[in-house]
């Protein structure tokens, strides 16, 4: 479905994204680990069209999206969440929402007609919320929000969007203990049967050996390997350079 | 608790743009260990730490006593506070993006001090190797470091620590935990975590908030020990943590 | 008053969009019809022989009055139009004037120097304004931020520079050029029809606060909102920054256009400081005095400013100030002295501008109402 | 009520409205305060005192315009809407120009003041005018090549309307008397004179005539001075207010002016009058502008008393003798015939003073007939 | 041959003219964040002040020593005006922007006035020493001296603003502060001082600007600042905001092109290159020319 070739971003001499080759299936769920800065961002940027790759390609369904400006690779169904929360802090979380539905349903450009009295925006953008369960934030200023709570829109953000390959990037990052599990299954409903995929960068281990179908593991910018969670697991190097000694 | 508080915190309110975040906060910071303070996204631990560092934002109002030693200090400004031994690392790391990896250490160095540069390149020797990076190209555990490593040039009397594992791999999230471990062997620590294993690894008291107040204090093992306190408090079983 | 907070939070006026947040419930019935209240209250105001000494200088009805009512309603208008880029889509477009310039000197011209009838030189001048607007975004858009202001004060320069050189007499450089009005309707001209240009003025307002308001509640509406907060969340939700941008920034030029137009008839000519950069400024003062993004913010903002900047001149040469001792009287007789200080004061004042007026007066107002 | 209401004037023994709507503020607020001075004075002198045409006392509104033709416009509706029949002032070209047709429109008195644009002359038979115009600038500046044929002249002004209408002038003016006129032009904002300087310097002009207004005159006149154009040739530029004489600098010593007016030009009745009233004793550019405008509104009054054709009739064509002299309104397109002044600039730090060379007589300074346009 | 050279060297000192406005206008838009409107006022405040010291101030007079006196007055003034500006009206107001356009723009209108009351709107002959009237011979060109001065100062001000830059801590803390106040307060750091020591900093280079303005155009007039600012802005847009060394390139091409397209071109071709050479720049590197590339 999505699939990456020699995905490649230099800057200078660096290669901070180092000939990536990924394929990622319809329906998988595809863990993306590795230590603090091996690329993850990174790859996720190149992927979505917020950074132009100095080499290499982008797959959608077969057709390159390399040349894509961002807005144009979500609309082929391509949804992001970022690790640094990014709402619109100024609208509430209800609008945030809306405007999130609203932008994957088509008919942004109306000018002249009440955004209020679409009923179908509304009620999509509730369940978006109901999901996540910020369904009583609904009337607050999304710049207001807790971090747990802020990233919980992001989540919603995505779900309107219904994009068909999602991209989740640290989702549970700052998310209280207690919510891990609700997030965990809104997220593990992502993919389900409609198949969809998704490509998560997480650092909770739990979290990527229950839901991930297969784990990919960055190091330096390079695939170290990509395989299933035991051999993943299993595989010194991941050991040594990620995991360290759990706590 | 047996020996004076470094810090005790007195029935602290605070209210931002007209909404009660804190109602009536109180507890007190032991002077050796790490006192951790809990809760679920959205109680107030963060607006209770930038209130003890004086950094309500300006549309809001912090009330009621924070002292350390003898001292109040509500109506202090910040960097004095900070000057006078008072360590934070704020939630969202706030490195200084356009500055490089150098300038941020540097910037924090205080007058008067000699700032423990090798500490802190030994705890992390990325930060000595990206010194001239600049900080807002850092990746998000890297920035974390360097937020740390900050505030660990300098000799502090109590550190406050707001989620310093938040986004971090899991060898890193240890690492900082060893960190924090052996700093709180000569500093008291206010720690802000999610993160149960490393509670469970470092605390000795805990605090729990619940909606703006505080809903129980005492040691951090019983609590975490006691499945049923922990999920009625924290709403997990202590069993399932994430590590 | 311990109660716990409640998740339902009265969002603060001057960030979110009126249209996008629900009122108070008690508000709902009366508020759609509060503007058009207003708009018929001001449409009448010409009937009313009032006389507010120190205000104005006549009565409601008399021509200098009139006149300098409509001066600020296109004024209103403008900064109603200006907003849509500044206040709700969070663009600092710093050529704004440019577009009120466009209508000023093309209708003059057109129908001075082309003879053109009214209503085509008119027509001719918001098509011509909307294009160059569309046109010039286009490019300018391609930066974003403090950049994008510039290049668009850059644009604005050169219209300036235009207009000052003179080309082929066209514009009449610093002396500016009078408006031909021998082929106007006859209900334009002389000072006995001031008051059709009130209407006219009050007509261009309604326009721009009708528009902006529609638009700013519309579907587009909200993408611009959200554009102002975070531009490429925007880009991975599916959506162009770059188009809805244009589509804003074309439409407050084409608004700023049709001002222009309504502006050289209640005026009579052009002059060039209309292009100056500092008009721009003064829209954006009149945006901020009034409080961005706000339903009436604006509209009040740009009303206030232009009575003050006309009213000050005579308020500089009254009596009170000139009896006043020199070191206040020399100070005070300077009209934009009295302007500037107004400005700074407004923001230690009217944090938020005047729009959130009401919030802060709510508090105020609800300790005083009996209780039930 | 009605939806306006216009007051009509009054009756026979009421006062006679006459508004003054001219720059009390903003950057031509010195012109502004001299041509009052000079209204004063002269409505004073032609009233001998009584402030009064026969036993209607005029009754003078001021009105500042800051230089905004918008402000001046709302002012002088305002002043017509409460009936006023005779409105005077504009500062600058740009106001004069815009109040101009507002009077046509309303059929009141204009009478515009020290706006020197030609486009004032014969805008329309409604408008007159106090002061004197581009034009007679330039026959001035004529008058010092003596004869004209064979000579080269370059006029250095600035990009615009009063730019363009002063080449005009001395293309027609000068280069009609045989000289050829070639013109060094540059923008109202430029700061830095150099490029000018030389490129005049390389034309070799037997004349050069500058016609610049603003504040960088200094540093103008400071370039063309060191780089030597002054010596070179025979500079003509126009004697601006006092007040500006020490920014000439050593270079005042150098320029022949033309002068519209200085104190000590004339001698006349008026003048002394004028003198008797104007704080300090001094006259200056400006002062018989205002001086002239109120003789010009106390003819019309007695005149014309409240009909406006009267009034206009009673100025078309009168000769009186106001400051400068001897002052004529050509009854064909309103342009006011008045003596101008050669003069030469002494002194050095902050006391300069000016002294005639010669006086140019109305008819010898006149303008082309224009053609009334309405 | 000597046109090229009186051009260039004259459009050079016009450069350090721009480049004294526009550093201390750079320094305090790009460091504080402050988008300075009344920049020309401090401008005018130090015109006006060496002009009155030069008048009134014992030791002070209009040459020699007595002028050197009467600019430090200035200098002085100004950066007083400009502390003062920053502590009462700049200082609640960081981090909110638009509000800070209102006060400077209301300053600058209201400050402008307060002169022109004072000293009326006449241009007022300016006190200078006698040599800066005077030509320099430079391979047959007659450059101005005021232009020469302007040159020296111009490049002493770099020098002096790079070393304080790049030598004190306080470059550092004014860049860190930029990005985030409240966290380097929480460093420890007393921060709001080193925004009034940039305000401090930029109100003194303006004044001097002011002065040496005064100098070479031998008058001072209420408006003089503000007629120099447009340009100023243009300068340190194209340079990159906040960067000084941008400043200079940006303002030497400015001057340059300015001078030589007024030469050779047809009037008032010189202002509309400068502001199409700004568009394009902007166009091409929005960052301005010294500027880095912006950070997602
Ligand atoms: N614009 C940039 N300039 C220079 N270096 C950059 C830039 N962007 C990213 N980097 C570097 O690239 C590397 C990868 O960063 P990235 O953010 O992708 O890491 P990550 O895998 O997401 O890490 P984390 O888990 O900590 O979020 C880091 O070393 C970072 O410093
Ligand atoms: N500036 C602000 N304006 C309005 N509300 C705020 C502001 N800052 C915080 N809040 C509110 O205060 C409450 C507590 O926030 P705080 O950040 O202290 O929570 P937290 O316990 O640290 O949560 P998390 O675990 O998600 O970090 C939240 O509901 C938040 O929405
Ligand atoms: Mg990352
Ligand atoms: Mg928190």
């Amino acid at each position: 479905m999505l699939a990456t070739r020699g995905l490649t971003w230099r800057i200078g001499e660096v290669a901070i994204v180092d000939s990536v080759y990924l394929d990622l299936q319809p329906g998988e769920f595809l863990g993306v680990i590795g230590p603090n800065g091996a690329g993850k961002t990174s790859l996720f940027n190149l992927i979505t069209g917020l950074r132009r790759p100095t080499e290499g390609k982008v797959l959608l369904d077969g057709a390159d999206i390399t040349a894509l400006p961002p807005h144009r690779r979500a609309r082929l169904g391509l949804g992001r969440t970022f690790q640094a929360s990014s709402v619109f802090g100024s609208l509430t979380v209800r609008e945030n929402v809306r405007l999130a539905v609203q932008a994957h349903r088509g008919g942004s450009m109306k000018l002249w007609r009440r955004a209020a009295a679409d009923r179908e925006v509304a009620a999509a953008a509730d369940a978006a919320l109901d999901r996540v369960g910020l369904h009583h934030r609904g009337t607050a200023l999304a710049g207001t929000l807790a971090h747990g709570e802020k990233r919980k829109l992001e989540i919603a953000l995505l779900l309107a969007g219904e994009p068909r390959v999602m991209l989740l990037d640290e989702p549970m990052a700052g998310v209280s203990a207690e919510d891990v599990p609700e997030l965990v299954s809104v997220i593990k409903s992502l993919t389900g049967d409609s198949g969809r995929a998704v490509l998560m960068v997480e650092h909770h281990m739990d979290v990527i050996l229950e839901l991930a179908d297969r784990i990919a593991v960055m190091h330096h910018g390079a695939l170290l390997a990509c395989d299933t969670p035991d051999t993943v697991m299993a595989n010194a190097t991941v050991q040594e350079a990620y995991l360290g000694e759990a706590l | 608790m047996a020996a004076e508080p470094i810090l005790s915190v007195e029935d602290l309110s605070v209210r931002i743009a007209g909404l009660h975040i804190l109602q009536g906060v109180s507890f007190e910071v032991a002077p050796t260990g790490v006192t951790v303070l809990l809760g679920r996204n959205g109680v107030g631990k963060s607006t209770t730490l930038r209130a003890i560092v004086g950094l309500t934002p300006r549309n809001g109002e912090a009330r009621g006593a924070v002292r350390m030693g003898a001292q109040s200090l509500l109506a202090r400004p910040t960097h004095r506070l900070v000057r006078g031994g008072l360590g934070y690392v704020p939630e969202d790391r706030c490195v200084f993006a356009g500055l490089t990896v150098t300038e941020n250490l540097r910037l924090a160095e205080r007058r008067g001090t000699t700032p423990a540069y090798d500490k802190v390149f030994a705890l992390f020797p990325e930060l000595d190797r990206r010194g001239r990076q600049r900080a807002g190209s850092l990746s998000g555990g890297q920035q974390q470091m360097l937020a740390i490593g900050r505030v660990l040039l300098n000799d502090n009397r109590l550190l406050l620590v707001d989620e310093p594992t938040k986004g971090l791999a899991p060898k890193v999230v240890t690492e900082v935990a060893e960190v924090l471990e052996r700093v709180a062997e000569s500093v008291p620590v206010l720690l802000v975590e999610q993160n149960l294993a490393v509670v469970r690894r470092l605390a000795s008291d805990a605090v729990v908030l619940s909606a703006g107040r505080v809903a129980w204090t005492g040691d951090a093992r019983e609590l975490l020990l006691e499945t049923a306190l922990t999920k009625s408090l924290l709403g997990v079983g202590s069993g399932e943590v994430h590590a | 008053m311990t109660e716990v907070k409640s998740a339902e939070v009265p969002a603060p006026p001057a960030t979110v969009p009126d249209e996008l947040s629900p009122g108070h419930a008690r508000w709902h019935g009366l508020r759609p019809y509060l503007p058009l209240v207003a708009l018929v209250v001001a449409a009448v105001l010409p009937y009313s022989t009032l006389n507010l000494p120190g205000v104005f200088e006549g009565p409601l009805n008399s021509p200098g009055t009139l006149q300098l009512l409509a001066i600020c309603l296109v004024f209103g208008g403008l900064a109603a139009g200006y907003d849509l880029l500044f206040g709700r889509t969070g663009m600092l477009s710093f050529g704004h004037a440019l577009y009120f310039a466009a209508g000023v000197y093309g209708t003059d011209v057109l129908i001075t120097k082309a003879g053109l009838p009214l209503w085509q030189a008119a027509l001719l001048t918001v098509v011509g304004g909307t294009t160059l607007a569309a046109l010039l975004g286009a490019v300018a858009l391609r930066t974003v931020g403090i950049a994008f202001a510039m290049v668009t004060l850059a644009f604005a320069q050169v219209g300036a520079i235009l207009v000052a050189r003179d080309f082929g007499g066209l514009t009449g450089g610093e002396e500016g050029l009078p408006l031909d009005v021998s082929g106007l309707p006859a209900a334009l001209v002389g000072v006995t029809n001031t008051v059709n240009l009130y209407w006219l003025a009050l007509a261009y307002l309604a326009l721009v606060v009708l528009v902006v308001h529609r638009v700013s509640g519309s579907p587009t509406g909200r993408v611009l909102a959200g554009l102002r907060d975070d531009e490429r969340r925007i880009g991975v939700l599916g959506l162009d920054p770059y188009r809805f941008k244009l589509v804003a920034f074309t439409l407050a030029g084409g608004l700023a256009t049709a001002g222009g137009v309504v502006y050289v008839l209640i005026v009579g000519g052009a002059s060039p400081h209309i292009t100056s950069s500092e008009l721009t400024l003064s829209l954006l003062v009149m945006v901020v005095l009034g409080g961005p993004g706000t339903r009436w913010g604006p509209v009040l903002g740009g009303i206030l400013y232009m009575y003050l900047d006309h009213r000050l001149t005579a308020f500089g040469s009254s009596d009170a100030v000139n009896n006043l001792p020199a070191f206040l009287s020399h100070p005070l007789s300077q009209p934009l002295f009295v302007l500037g200080t107004v400005f700074i004061l407004a923001v230690y004042f009217f944090p938020g501008g005047l729009a959130s007026l009401r919030t802060r007066l709510t508090p105020l107002l609800t300790t005083l109402r009996p209780r039930r | 009520g009605s939806p306006q209401d216009t007051a009509s004037g009054g009756g026979d023994a009421a006062p006679v409205k006459v508004g003054l709507v001219y720059s009390q503020s903003g950057p031509l607020a010195s012109y502004g305060k001299q041509y009052i001075e000079g209204f004063k004075a002269g409505l004073d002198f032609a009233t001998k005192g009584t402030g009064k045409v026969g036993d209607r006392k005029i009754e003078v509104t001021e009105a500042d315009d800051a230089g905004d033709p918008a402000k001046a416009v709302s002012a002088t509706k305002d002043l017509i809407g409460k009936g006023t029949k005779i409105i005077a002032g504009s500062t600058s070209s740009g106001v004069a120009l815009q109040v101009a047709p507002i009077a046509a429109q309303n059929k009141v008195l204009f009478i515009s003041g020290p706006a020197a644009t030609d486009a004032v002359t014969g805008a329309n038979k409604y408008t007159f005018r106090s002061g004197r115009q581009s034009w007679q600038d330039v026959v001035t500046a004529k008058s010092f090549i003596g004869d004209a044929a064979g000579k080269k002249v370059v006029v250095f002004a600035q990009d615009g309307a009063f730019g363009d209408a002063n080449e005009a002038a001395v293309k027609a003016v000068i280069g009609g008397a045989g000289a050829t006129v070639s013109s060094v032009r540059a923008p109202a904002s430029a700061t830095e004179f150099t490029p000018f300087a030389s490129q005049i310097k390389a034309a070799k002009p037997d004349l050069l005539f500058v016609a610049w207004a603003g504040t960088t005159a200094g540093a103008m006149w400071q370039t063309l001075d060191q780089q030597g154009v002054l010596a070179s040739t025979t500079v003509v530029t126009g004697l601006d207010i006092r007040a500006s004489w020490p920014t000439f600098g050593a270079a005042g010593s150098k320029i022949s002016f033309l002068s519209h007016y200085f104190d000590g030009a004339s001698d006349t009745e008026a003048a002394k009058a004028a003198k008797a009233k104007v704080a300090g004793g001094t006259l200056d550019l400006f002062h018989p502008d205002g001086f002239a405008a109120a003789q010009m509104v106390v003819r019309a009054v007695q005149e014309g008393g409240d009909d406006v054709d009267k009034m206009i009739k009673a100025l078309e064509g009168w000769e009186f003798e106001g400051v400068k002299g001897t002052m004529k309104i050509r009854a064909e397109d309103h342009a006011l015939l008045q003596p101008m002044y050669q003069a030469k600039l002494s002194g050095s730090g902050t006391a300069f003073t000016a002294t005639a060379q010669k006086t140019l007589t109305g008819d010898e300074s006149a303008p082309p007939v224009a053609q009334m346009k309405g | 041959m000597n046109t090229v050279v009186l051009l260039a060297l004259t459009g050079l000192g016009l450069a350090a003219l721009y480049f004294l406005v526009a550093s201390g206008l750079s320094l305090v838009f790009g460091l504080a964040d402050v988008l300075n409107f009344a920049h020309g006022l401090f401008l005018g405040v130090g015109a006006y002040a060496t002009w009155w010291a030069a008048g009134n101030l014992p030791g002070a007079g209009s040459d020699g020593l007595g002028f050197v006196v009467a600019v430090a007055f200035g200098v002085l003034a100004g950066a007083l005006v400009a502390v003062l500006v920053e502590l009462v009206l700049i200082r609640p107001l960081y981090s909110r922007t638009i509000e800070q356009v209102l006060v400077t723009v209301g300053l600058s209108l209201a400050g402008v006035a307060l002169l022109q009351a004072t000293w009326g709107a006449d241009p007022r002959p300016f006190p200078r020493p006698d040599w800066s009237r005077d030509v320099t011979a430079v391979l047959g060109a007659q450059v101005p001296n005021a232009g020469l001065l302007l040159i020296v100062a111009a490049v002493v001000v770099l020098g002096a603003l790079l070393a304080f830059l790049r030598w004190t801590r306080y470059g550092l803390i004014i860049r860190a502060g930029v990005e985030n106040r409240e966290m380097v307060t929480a460093l420890g750091i007393d921060v709001r001082k080193a925004f009034t020591l940039v305000f401090a900093i930029g109100g003194a280079a303006a004044a001097l600007a002011g002065a040496l303005g005064g100098v070479y155009f031998g008058t001072v007039s209420p408006g003089q600042g503000g007629s120099l600012l447009i340009f100023a802005f243009i300068v340190v847009v194209i340079g990159g905001m906040g960067s000084v060394v941008g400043s200079a390139y940006a303002a030497v091409a400015v001057g340059l092109l300015q001078q030589f397209v007024n030469y050779y071109g047809t009037s008032g071709l010189g202002d509309l290159c400068v502001v199409g050479l700004l568009a394009v720049v902007l166009l091409l590197r929005p960052q301005g020319l010294a500027g880095k590339v912006a950070h997602a």
